[in-house]
């Protein structure tokens, strides 16, 4: 029974972990992530490109100032009670304690957003978690770092109206809204109408009972309504069968945006010819052509201890929002012992770090990942920074930039947030400030 | 238009009716046999449809592919008689039912062990974008082999039971061990069949499936897809797998187009159960599920 | 010699009758208790108060619940996360609507909503038996799922879905850390299992198992088929309502439908099989299996990381590994954890002359 | 219990009238007259067939004949719920055993008492007052037919696993519960070896004696039959073919041939 060896192998560690370790002087960082259930195809490259980022800068340089970086992975499964559980176990671990969570995933978020307050550790959630989240003055523990789903939606239409030449051109145009039946699918619902009321197009919302195995019968809903453009804002094995329900319904993938989390290979190239023309929104640019993925090669890769297969960065856009993940994580370490000074950091100084982050060209030259994300700032009262978005096109092999950085509109989405916000601040009686 | 457009959803409903019939036919298959519900079908498929992809995408030839296969799924049938069923042999079904439970998990996690977790594409070779257009309703290529695949299975089964040997043994366990002992058939025996024959199922579902949603984790969810299918058409009935996945197929997408609107939509996921529900009210053995017989 | 029961003579049949009879399980019992009420609190962490010991309660009581309806009553259900799921929604609705109305009243709203919906989706069971009866409760599970999701009304318009409990006040004094939260659940769980404990030894337990085990004996010696079911599956529900309310309450604090999904369901019905059907302990020993074995098997994976193996490979050998302690476990005990127990205690009643 | 001869002011129990019972075509009850006298011991016999188990359900009004009236205490039985024969102070046991296979000796006649008992589910929770006293004193008259059928020693084990005559036995235990007043035994000593049927036979005519209990059995064992029934009624192809005393009903000729006939 090797499981009992393996049991018996590690009932030392076991007691060590429950008796609570000795810690050496390093940044520690909880990578909570979710490798099996039906999500984990998601999940995996994600935790992987985040993994290996990591790694990359303990090999290339040593950790951040000085300080190495220690990370323990725990799977959570996609489920809150069992990431709730992964964040208590390692909130504390680490000389200085946990120094930020990325949950990766909403419900997640969620599920911590009262406990980060407490512990005093930020939550960086990027491209997902609570939208209204940005107002830092409400939510000083939390990121949603770049682009939450409200600003995305408004750069979906912005992006609708290039493609129509002007914003003007989308008046009386049908656009279908075909998402997800969930907390996250049914988010961008309000912003979208309030566009829809801006610039006059027709919007009709389209859920898919999850998992969305079958979609025979949406899609010819879709196709009665006769749509001009199709948003796809889906999950998981939901988008490829969107896209070939599409296909067999005759609506062109060209005509299809879908949303960060519908821009992987995982939902293009299972639908095959169907995905050709597609396009969806990103927080990064596509390819692999930028210093930090050499670099990641370099140092971890090819010294053979790469956590996934190396193909995942060339095919796998979900690895490079890994890699994301990572760049965001140790930038703030960075930042955070600039102020603090080169030891250990704890949640509340890379708090710090995070809010003043400046990504400006030179910066992110520096760190190799010049036009692979936008510059951007974040302040105390603006969590989210609101990054331009990148469309991209699959061209059936690989993914391509289909437009410039996309700006969202701002003027929309955070009247909206800031209302949102205070709502949740007057019921749990928080006292807007900006420290 | 509109009729069309029904003939359509119709004929659309009844194609994909046919999909859900295809992992419903391996629950029969056990259940009629040995009464146990699997609760590992999803998970057995999952299995087979990994395991034939990973071997095709060695560039192995397809025939060579489907025959180690159906040989992996024939162990695995073996491997669960002596190392699960046998050691719970005449326990309560509950218990059985259980065990299956663990073996849900186990195999699962075998196959992406043994395999992985990525999405795999499985092309059958057919243009899944070419339709039959009969007036102005698009029939899917794609959906009509899957449907043709799917009869000439249930024919095959139906012959088997019918006129094989190992088929009419199976039918006599079925309708009782006690008899099918005497005779002289060793049940052990008897259930490596059913689970075989199960698995091989579970094969033909998990390439259908596999083929049209990417080989991955999320097609052992097509279990659940096969409940409803099972009660309307009777946990103990092969044709009763079929027609209880065209009732389905059909209801659930005549439903989510002419009635989802009204409540908003996606209800896809429930409507199948209370259209089973309704069945068993009437009903209370499924449509083609032998009568539970009480004697006071 | 320690575990006897040999000159401990029950001289009454109300001392014969007692909810534990033998003197050492009543001894056991209060140590129990000592220790579930006074030693834990001392010497546990945060950590294992807040993420395991009360989701681990929190689930403990909806296993009892359903072990009401299946393990007693003999009637399968796969929607007691539905009914999780109802007892919370109306719980959280009841408070946000009324404000002044005390969390624990609320609770019991939400438990008796559940009962009621539970009721509903009983009625099938007069008319269809055994696994044909699942189908009528997962019904039930899709169809909750679906309305919480799709009708804003019940999370309170929030636009992700997502419900947050309100702080919760006993006597203005507030309910917010792990410790006074595990005195909560924790009293809550046990009063539901004593209370049930009682219920199985009288009228009605037995009336239950009448039904279970024969139904048309139970007919003919004039038990109401009917009645029996459907006082089961309110039972049943409302417990599991209960168990809702604290999972969104006191587990997590916030819950969104799609935690009460049919995963959930069938995870609390492999629980009290694996724990044993028809008895209390079974259902703490069934969560406690089906929560603490994977979290432990997670913790190992993450030590043993650092070695060869990658971290994907641990994730799944944690499944198959969680299957087999599953099949394990029936091949030594079919009848569940608890009779493991339960025989257990009569090879210590022979100790230490088996003969 | 013993008051129970007062209680039968009726010196017929029950009387059936040419009652007709078919299922589908097959016709199981032809025209059949039968009386039960309070306080007899009634045996019904005949060959496989003959439609002994479906009188015995007419009986129980478990079935409801198509043609023919059934008359409880000098009233025309209207259909009753079979959850409330039972309340009508009609048991019976059945012809392959039917105990609650879960639970033990004990629990197995304790829930006879349940529709003596009142419900109250919270006092039940909580095990309280009224609820736990009604326990207590059920419990005395569960210990008295323990007595009564010398199993005291298996009280607390599980039915299961107790030997055949036993679990007949407990069957028994679980219908005398009721305190009926009619008594309906289905093949009593059906598979049984010989002390075992002695014992069941003594069991039958205490019940007989010191109850006062009415009881209806259908039996093979002519013997038995023979032995401890006042009066016999003989069924075959779903017709009465002899009623009367053992001696009368030996001597019928119909009833040798039908023997004869069946085997």
């Amino acid at each position: 029974m090797t499981i009992f060896k393996i049991i018996s192998r590690t009932i030392p560690f076991l007691t060590l972990f429950l008796m609570g370790t000795a810690f050496a002087a390093e940044h520690f960082i909880p990578v909570t992530s979710y490798r099996t259930g039906p999500y984990g195809v998601s999940g995996a490259p994600a935790a992987n490109g985040y993994v290996d980022y990591l790694k990359m800068i303990n090999a290339r340089d040593g950790g951040v100032a000085g300080v190495k970086l220690a990370w323990e992975e725990c799977e959570t499964a996609y489920k809150p009670d069992r990431f709730v559980e992964c964040y208590e176990r390692l909130k504390n671990k680490g000389e200085a304690g946990a120094t930020l969570f990325q949950p990766l995933g909403t419900g997640l978020t969620y599920s911590v957003i009262d406990r980060v307050a407490k512990d005093k550790i930020p939550l960086i959630t990027m491209g997902y978690g609570r939208t209204d989240a940005s107002d830092g003055r409400v939510f000083p523990w939390v990121f949603p770092l770049m682009v939450n789903y409200w600003s995305l939606s408004t750069a979906k239409i912005k992006y609708i109206a290039s493609l129509e030449g002007g914003l003007d051109k989308l008046k009386g145009l049908k656009i279908a809204n075909v998402y997800h039946d969930s907390a996250y699918g049914k988010e961008t619902g309000p912003v979208l109408k309030k566009q829809a009321e801006m610039y006059g197009f027709e919007l009709e919302g389209f859920p898919v009972a999850h998992p969305g195995l079958d979609q025979k019968a949406t899609w010819l809903n879709v196709r009665r309504y006769k749509p001009d453009y199709v948003i796809l804002r889906g999950w998981g094995v939901m988008n490829q069968t969107a896209l070939k329900e599409a296909a067999r319904a005759r609506i062109p993938a060209s005509k299809i945006v879908g949303v960060t989390w519908s821009c992987s290979e995982l939902d293009t190239i299972p639908a095959g010819k169907a995905s050709i023309g597609y396009t969806c929104a990103s927080m990064i640019n596509p390819g692999t052509h930028y210093q930090v993925f050499q670099d990641i090669i370099k140092h971890v890769h090819d010294a053979g201890n790469g956590t996934g297969p190396l193909e995942e960065m060339h095919n796998q856009q979900l690895y490079r929002v890994g890699v994301l993940m990572g760049i965001m994580t140790v930038e703030a370490i960075a930042k955070a012992t600039e102020k603090y000074g080169n030891k250990p950091m704890s949640g509340e100084q890379v708090r710090w770090g995070i809010e003043n982050m400046n990504l400006d060209d030179a910066r992110l030259e520096k760190m190799g990942i010049k036009d692979f994300i936008p510059n951007f700032n974040v302040t105390c009262a603006d969590h989210e920074g609101s990054a331009p978005v990148k469309f991209q096109r699959w061209n059936g092999k690989a993914f391509e930039p289909a437009s410039d950085w996309v700006a969202t509109d701002q003027n929309i989405v955070r009247p909206m947030i800031e209302a949102s916000a205070a709502g949740y601040a007057s019921e749990k009686s928080i006292a807007l400030s900006c420290n | 238009m509109d009729f069309w457009f029904f003939i359509e959803v119709f004929v659309g409903g009844l194609l994909s009716g046919v999909m859900y019939s295809l992992v419903a036919l391996g629950f029969v298959l056990i259940f009629k046999a040995s009464g146990i519900f699997n609760f590992a079908q999803g998970a057995m498929v999952l299995f087979a449809a990994l395991t034939f992809v990973r071997l095709l995408e060695m560039g192995l030839p397809v025939l060579l592919v489907l025959a180690i296969t159906m040989g992996v799924m024939v162990l695995l049938a073996i491997a669960i008689e002596k190392v699960v069923l046998r050691p719970l042999v005449n326990q309560d079904l509950i218990i059985l039912f259980m065990a299956t439970i663990g073996l849900n998990y186990f195999i699962e996690g075998m196959a992406q062990l043994v395999w992985d977790s990525n999405v795999h594409v499985l092309d059958l070779g057919i243009d899944e974008y070419v339709a039959f257009e009969i007036g102005d309703a698009f029939i899917n290529k794609f959906d009509v082999w899957a449907a043709l695949i799917a009869g000439g299975l249930v024919l095959i089964l139906s012959l088997f039971f019918r006129y094989t040997v190992i088929g009419r043994a199976l039918r006599a366990v079925a309708d009782d061990h006690q008899a099918a002992l005497s005779v002289g058939i060793p049940l052990r025996t008897i259930w490596i069949y059913v689970w075989t024959t199960a698995g091989l199922v579970a094969l033909v579902a998990g390439i259908v499936w596999g083929s049209k949603l990417g080989v991955q984790f999320a097609i052992s969810a097509v279990a659940l897809k096969a409940i409803p299918v099972l009660i309307i058409g009777g946990f103990t009935s092969v044709p009763g797998a079929i027609i209880g996945g065209l009732i389905v197929g059909c209801g659930e997408k005549l439903a989510e187009v002419y009635l989802g609107g009204f409540v908003g939509g996606a209800i896809e996921n429930w409507f199948p159960y209370m259209l089973a529900l309704i069945v068993l009210m009437i009903r209370p053995e499924g449509l083609f599920g032998e009568k539970i017989i009480e004697r006071v | 010699m320690i575990y006897r029961e040999a000159g401990q003579f029950k001289t009454t049949y109300k001392s014969d009758q007692a909810i534990l009879p033998i003197f050492q399980d009543r001894i056991a019992m209060v140590l129990m208790l000592l220790f579930a009420f006074i030693i834990i609190p001392i010497f546990a962490n945060d950590y294992w108060l807040g993420s395991i010991l009360i989701p681990f309660l929190a689930l403990s009581l909806a296993a009892l619940g359903l072990n009401v309806l299946t393990g007693y009553a003999g009637q399968i259900s796969l929607g007691s996360a539905a009914f999780m799921a109802v007892g919370a929604f109306a719980a959280f609705n009841l408070q946000v609507r009324v404000p002044e109305v005390p969390f624990l009243i609320a609770f019991l709203w939400g438990g008796s909503c559940s009962a009621a919906v539970g009721i509903i989706f009983g009625l099938p069971s007069l008319r269809i038996k055994g696994f044909y009866l699942a189908v009528a409760t997962l019904a039930a599970q899709f169809f909750i799922e679906w309305l919480f999701t799709h009708f804003d009304w019940f999370t309170n318009y929030s636009t992700s879905g997502v419900i947050t409990a309100p702080p919760m006040q006993l006597f203005g004094f507030a309910i917010d850390n792990p410790l006074n939260k595990y005195f909560l659940v924790l009293s809550i769980v046990a009063l539901c299992a004593f209370g049930v404990r009682n219920l199985a030894r009288s009228e009605i337990g037995r009336a239950f198992m009448a039904v279970r085990d024969m139904d048309i004996a139970a007919e003919a010696i004039g038990i109401n088929l009917m009645k029996t079911k459907l006082l089961a599956f309110g039972i049943s529900s409302f417990l599991c309502g209960l168990a809702g309310a604290l999972w969104a309450y006191v587990v997590l604090g916030t819950v969104e439908p799609q935690a009460f999904d049919i995963a959930r369901s069938f995870e609390i019905l492999f629980m009290i099989v694996i724990g044993g059907l028809g008895s209390v302990s079974g259902a703490f020993l069934g969560a406690g299996f089906m929560i603490l074995l994977p979290i432990l098997l997670n913790n190992i994976g993450s030590v043993i990381t650092g070695a060869a193996i990658s971290t994907e490979t641990i994730a799944h050998i944690e499944y198959m590994v969680f299957g087999a302690f599953i099949i394990f476990f029936l091949i030594v005990e079919p009848n569940g954890l608890a009779r493991l127990w339960q025989l257990g205690k009569e090879k210590l009643r022979l100790w230490p002359f088996p003969y | 219990m013993k008051k129970q001869n007062e209680k039968n002011k009726y010196s017929q129990l029950m009387d059936i009238k040419n009652v007709n019972l078919s299922f589908g075509g097959l016709k199981a009850l032809i025209d059949v007259d039968l009386q039960i006298n309070t306080g007899e011991i009634l045996a019904i016999i005949g060959p496989n067939g003959a439609g002994k188990s479906s009188m015995l359900n007419v009986i129980s009004g478990i079935y409801i004949p198509q043609k023919g009236i059934v008359k409880w205490k000098g009233q025309i039985r209207k259909k009753i719920a079979p959850h409330n024969i039972a309340r009508m102070g009609i048991a019976r046991t059945f012809q392959n055993i039917a105990l609650f296979r879960g639970m033990s000796a004990l629990d197995n006649i304790l829930t006879g008492r349940n529709i003596l008992m009142k419900r109250n589910m919270f006092l039940e929770m909580l095990y309280l007052g009224p609820s736990k006293n009604q326990e207590i004193e059920h419990r005395k008259k569960v210990e008295e037919i323990i007595d009564f059928l010398e199993i005291q020693s298996i009280r607390k084990t599980p039915v299961s696993r107790l030997p055949y005559g036993l679990q007949k036995r407990v069957e028994l235990g679980r219908a005398l519960a009721l305190e009926p007043e009619l008594l309906l035994l289905d093949e009593p000593m059906a598979g049984m070896n010989v002390e075992e049927k002695e014992d069941m036979c003594r069991f039958v005519l205490d019940v007989n004696e010191q109850f006062g209990t009415t009881i209806v059995l259908i039996e093979h064992d002519m013997g038995v039959v023979m032995d401890i029934s006042d009066r016999v009624a003989v069924l075959d192809y779903g017709i009465k073919i002899a009623d009367g005393t053992p001696d009368e009903v030996r001597s019928e000729q119909k009833v040798i041939d039908a023997y004869l006939g069946a085997g």
